[in-house]
């Protein structure tokens, strides 16, 4: 009874939040009277929490290591651009009946799109890297990612090396956390059922799982399009919070600091890599002045990290959340 | 010549051995049996420095060698022959032989042993190009077993040599044993699953259970103890 | 009596190696057959085309009258063939009672959208997969265990779940590899014990692969003998004892013993 | 034909520069079977290193010959960066010698950034020029084919490095002790091998090969950046893929093969109908399809999990 509740409530927050807080910038009530600096690190770690859970479907999960989420980001970064900004105008006037909520419909439309594209590349490499595994799978995720940077780059339909301008201002709080709950969940549920076992199964022994009647195949395609789908809502969240988006800002880095989130948190722990998302997120901002500093502090915690607590700094504190059945990695 | 006092081995937060105290005699052939997981293997990979040992000590001829890295007791004279037999597959018999006397340089004396060896194992001269892992099993372990003798140990340790192999085989790697032993003066220290066989070629035995050493004894004490013959023999 | 299990000719090649060279095989329902020989001779190989691990190179496996050489181990274990594995590989980071739920996913008809959902028809079956579990672990005396982590069960008791997790697949044969593999002489004549029981309780087949020549002359119905990849012999464990051949290849003057 | 001609030379300089950093990737892979994700910033501090160096032996080595201070330089590049592989090793990976593949993976992307951003730390994120070790110029006599010096250097000294490795690995005991090792690293030490001093070798051989790599690649491209290794680290791996991951000569033909392929890309890029700007997507489309086809590569034996 109770996931169905959560859910529901999910639904609600999604619907009713997203849109009082979209297309009237002059109504008093709206969050964005938060200080606008504050504003956009809120946004970021909704993201963030979006990509790590969607990420640790993938990694911590499914025991796969795939190091090219920020390709899939891309697509539905650019998916969604393609509806609102490219499409934009002839689209909205289309959908004109609809009066002030056009935008709003708009950019749902939008953000699903770009999820579907992201899982239809999550799929294409979902697909053929089933034949592989750790660090040669972690190496062609990291291809397709640059795959994927390399063929934007080159496509002047959306912008090229230049990237895309323009688009439309419309992620707010409530579309961003209301997915960021939304992917908790799915990942939640889908591992907490006798179906999701299977996905632990793979992770922990394939050809034992395969030996039980699991279709080791068809549930590694399937993490890795759940995985890619959120990702791909997490880039159009993105792109309509910074207006801007070029290639190189889903670069092979992007997806280490992905990475990166998941393995503070630790694999296989939802509660924890939410929690190293929004932390790091903020760090991120307090060491902002000290940029230069900050990446080499981050490299050497993440190797420090790797040798004295390899399951994570966060994974173990997440035990003592209610109502979570801790997986160890 | 082997001294092994209150041994512990913990691999993470399981412990192994709770403390394995036993000693092996010059000349002779002494045996570790017990079932899987008692901690036998446990106990020949932490003499030979494969594994820590996180209290006691090891002692070979009279020098602490208690966590001493693995090719440094090589060097003193203690072999072992690992489980698995871990030979080298894609070099050739000959190569995985010279493999053995890898640290020494004495061109002369390294022949000698070569041809003591091929005249131990007669099978090995049959294959000395062949590529050893297309061997079976027993050819195998006594590629192993000689690969070992290259090195001029005082000591061979080896580990469940009967493993998946030929009854057949097995009676003739014993028989080979023996024959080192008594040839050569070799002191060996022998795990084994096959406890009949073993308590018959060895002088003492140790039986251990769950990291423990359960009992000790002269093997033909232990042959005929019922508790033993319960257990281990089957009888 | 038609086979539940007909191999023939099978013929399995790597690269210019012959692991198993023309060898028919065969298990009628409800037998306990025994597959022996020194290591290398092919019974893993053999095995592994069983369950679908390797496909043959050539010949036939059928299985209840299907062809079923080939294809993936997961459809393999679908059509009723289960198994254990030498080296225990239990799902480490699940506990006990999610070993054995994880193999019911195969009979579960909730998937995806349903986990998504969690509506009544998934509780139910949630509730079902979980209590049939607990039924089973409790049949071989581990259901005081059930939610303890798999990796914390002493040796014995992790094959037996092992062999637990094959069970809840539902199979018409059960294959056990080297179920005998480091145990005593007591343990060895529990396991026998409890292979027996299996095959009664669950009326299923058993292949079992050992090397230990009590448990298999004991308890096996038929024998076969592998060596470099032929089979030899083939009979119940009196002729396989007295076979020439087998004495020559395999058994030497351990047969007296055996 | 000569355009032809021409874009197999300038292949097969870049392709030796990618075989040498190969080399190391594989080298490692085959004792200690993990992929060393920062070797191509091994290779981006050895551009750095070579730099520094030729400035600071200029004042020393102004009236000798120009081949001679070259040699030089090389020389104690390739030490300088031998040091700085044994040094990562030590610190990073050897506390994780029994951990799983993928710790150590992390720790090496780890090691990666922390490379490059302390290069962008001391070394500043623009690019730098690189001096020219010897005065270019186009080797005469060759029709209507253009190859300068540096590139006939390139391929000449890269071959002679290679002879060299071939000799260390087959020919000394530290080879022998090599090749058991990726063999069977357990049944080494029980022969006496010392696994570390193995592996620190390892480290330090491939990682002199990527510095003398990083010192031909600049002295041919003439600019340096802290990011620099990242693509050129990322198609080496790809070319010691190709040829079979473990596999030395496999390692060396990857990097020809990838460098050739990547070339005729370009130069023909028109003729293709594709943009000159897919250059850097032609090593990831050759790495998928090795890996879905012949995972094994070109000189690398396959292998099976034990069931």
């Amino acid at each position: 009874m109770k996931p169905r509740i959560l859910l529901l409530l999910v639904v609600a927050a999604f619907a009713s939040v997203s849109f009082c807080f979209t297309g009237h910038p002059e109504a008093s009530w709206q969050l964005a009277q938060l200080d606008d600096y504050l504003l956009n690190i809120l946004l970021m770690a909704g993201i963030n929490v979006i990509l790590a859970v969607s990420l640790n479907m993938v990694n911590g999960y499914t025991g796969q290591f795939s190091l090219g989420h920020a390709g899939f980001m891309a697509v539905g970064a650019y998916g969604s651009a393609a509806i609102t900004q490219i499409q934009g105008k002839a689209l909205l006037e289309a959908l004109g009946f609809l009066g002030a909520a056009a935008p709003v419909v708009l950019f749902s439309l939008a953000m699903l799109v770009g999820g579907v594209l992201a899982a239809l590349a999550g799929l294409a490499v979902g697909l053929p890297s089933l034949r592989l595994k750790g660090d040669y799978l972690a190496i062609v995720t990291l291809g397709f990612g640059e795959i994927i940077r390399v063929m934007l780059q080159n496509t002047e339909a959306l912008g090229g090396a230049r990237g895309l301008t323009g688009i439309p201002p419309r992620t707010t709080l409530g579309w961003t956390w209301a997915i960021a709950a939304l992917s908790i969940y799915c990942v939640g549920a889908l591992v907490r059922s006798t179906y999701g076992r299977g996905f632990l199964a793979v992770r922990d022994d394939e050809i034992a799982a395969e030996a039980m009647g699991i279709n080791t195949t068809r549930y590694k395609v399937t993490a890795f399009v759940v995985g890619s789908f959120f990702a791909g809502l997490a880039g159009a969240l993105y792109a309509h919070m910074i207006c801007y988006i070029s290639p190189e800002g889903f670069s092979f880095m992007k997806s280490v600091d992905v990475v990166v989130m998941v393995i503070l948190g630790g694999m296989g722990s939802t509660a924890g890599v939410t929690l190293a998302a929004i932390l790091l997120t903020f760090l991120n901002e307090v060491l902002r002045q000290m940029q230069e500093y900050r990446m080499v502090a981050f490299s050497l915690l993440l190797i420090v990290l790797m040798i004295a607590r390899p399951q994570g700094l966060i994974g173990d504190l997440a035990r003592f959340l209610p109502g979570r059945t801790r997986l160890k990695p | 010549m082997l001294e092994i006092d209150a041994l512990e081995v913990a691999y993470g937060s399981i412990e192994a051995l709770h403390g394995i105290t036993l000693r092996v005699a010059k000349g002779s052939i002494v045996t570790l049996v017990g079932s899987n997981g008692a901690g036998k293997s446990t106990t020949l990979r932490a003499v030979s420095g494969l594994v820590r040992a996180s209290k006691g000590s090891v002692r070979f001829e009279g020098k602490d060698i208690t966590n001493h890295k693995a090719h440094e007791i090589v060097a003193l004279g203690l072999a072992h022959v690992p489980e698995g037999r871990m030979i080298f597959t894609n070099l050739t018999v000959l190569e995985n032989l010279r493999m053995g006397a890898y640290l020494r340089r004495d061109k002369r004396a390294i022949a000698q042993d070569l041809e003591f060896v091929l005249e131990t194992f007669p099978r090995l001269r049959e294959r000395l190009t062949q590529q050893a892992g297309t061997m079976s099993g027993g050819e195998q372990q006594m590629l192993a077993i000689g690969r070992a003798l290259m090195g001029r140990p005082t000591c061979l340790m080896l580990d469940e040599p009967s493993l998946g192999i030929a009854p057949l085989l097995v009676k003739t790697i014993f028989e080979k044993i023996v024959q080192v032993n008594r040839e050569l003066g070799l002191t060996v220290l022998l795990v084994e699953q096959n406890a009949n066989l073993a308590l018959e070629v060895s002088h003492y035995g140790y039986v251990l259970e769950t990291g423990r050493i359960l009992l000790e004894d002269r093997s033909e004490n232990l042959r005929s103890n019922p508790a033993v013959q319960a257990a281990y023999l089957g009888a | 009596m038609s086979s539940l299990l007909q191999m023939q000719k099978v013929t399995v090649r790597f690269g210019g190696l012959v692991a198993v060279s023309e060898v028919d095989f065969h298990v009628h329902p409800g037998e306990l057959v025994g597959l022996i020989g020194p290591n290398g001779a092919g019974k893993t190989t053999l095995f592994n085309v069983v369950t679908g691990v390797y496909a043959p190179t050539s010949g036939s496996v059928q299985f209840a009258n299907c062809q079923v050489g080939g294809e993936p181990p997961f459809r393999i274990t679908a059509r009723g063939i289960a198994r254990t594995f030498q080296n225990i590989r239990l799902f480490a980071s699940l506990s006990v009672l999610d070993n054995v739920v994880s193999a019911l996913n195969l009979h579960s008809k909730n998937g995806f959208f349903g986990a998504l959902w969690r509506g009544k028809a998934f509780r139910a079956e949630e509730e079902e997969n979980r209590e049939e579990a607990r039924k089973l672990l409790e049949i071989f005396g581990l259901a005081d265990a059930a939610h303890a982590p798999c990796r914390s069960l002493p040796y014995g008791d992790q094959r037996r779940l092992e062999i637990v997790r094959a069970l809840a697949t539902k199979p018409r044969l059960l294959l056990l590899d080297e179920p005998a593999a480091g145990m005593n002489p007591t343990e060895k004549i529990e396991l026998m014990r409890l292979i027996r029981f299996i095959r009664e309780r669950f009326g299923l087949a058993v292949l079992l692969v050992e090397h230990d020549m009590k448990v298999v002359m004991g308890i096996c119905e038929r024998i076969a003998v592998l060596e470099h990849g032929c089979k030899i012999a083939e009979g119940t464990p009196s002729d396989i004892r007295r076979d020439s051949r087998v004495i020559a290849a395999y058994l030497g003057g351990e047969v007296a013993n055996a | 034909m000569n355009e032809f001609l021409q874009q197999l030379i300038n292949g097969l300089s870049l392709g030796a520069i990618y075989a040498l950093i190969a080399l190391g990737y594989t080298m490692v892979y085959g004792v200690l079977r993990f992929i060393n994700f920062a070797h191509g910033d091994v290779f981006m501090v050895g551009a750095f290193a070579g730099l520094y160096t030729a400035r600071w032996m200029a004042p020393f080595t102004a009236a000798w010959p120009q081949w001679l201070s070259a040699l030089c330089v090389l020389s104690v590049t390739m030490l300088l960066c031998a040091l700085l592989g044994i040094l990562v090793e030590r610190l990073a990976y050897k506390p994780l010698r029994e951990r799983p593949r993928l710790t150590v993976l992390i720790t090496a992307i780890g090691v990666s950034q922390l490379l490059e951003y302390t290069a962008q730390l001391v070394f500043g994120a623009a690019p730098r020029g690189f001096p020219s070790l010897i005065t270019t110029r186009s080797i005469p006599g060759l029709g209507g084919l253009h190859l300068s010096n540096i590139q006939a250097l390139v391929l000449v000294v890269s071959a002679l490095l290679l002879v060299g490795l071939h000799f260390i690995v087959m020919r000394t005991r530290m080879g022998l002790a090599m090749r058991a090792m990726s063999l069977n690293p357990t049944a080494a030490m029980l022969m006496g091998v010392n696994n570390s001093a193995v592996i620190s070798f390892t480290f330090g051989l491939g990682s002199a090969l990527a510095a003398a790599a990083a010192v031909f690649y600049a002295s041919l491209y003439q600019a340096i950046d802290p990011f620099m290794g990242v693509m050129p680290g990322m198609k080496a791996f790809v070319a010691a893929v190709l040829g079979g991951i473990g596999s030395l000569p496999g390692a060396m033909a990857g990097g020809l093969i990838l460098g050739v392929l990547e070339t005729l890309v370009v130069g023909y890029s028109g003729l293709l109908g594709i943009s000159p700007g897919y250059r850097d997507a032609v090593a990831f489309v050759l790495l998928i399809l090795i890996l879905l086809f012949k995972p094994s590569g070109l000189f690398g034996k396959p292998q099976r999990e034990k069931v």
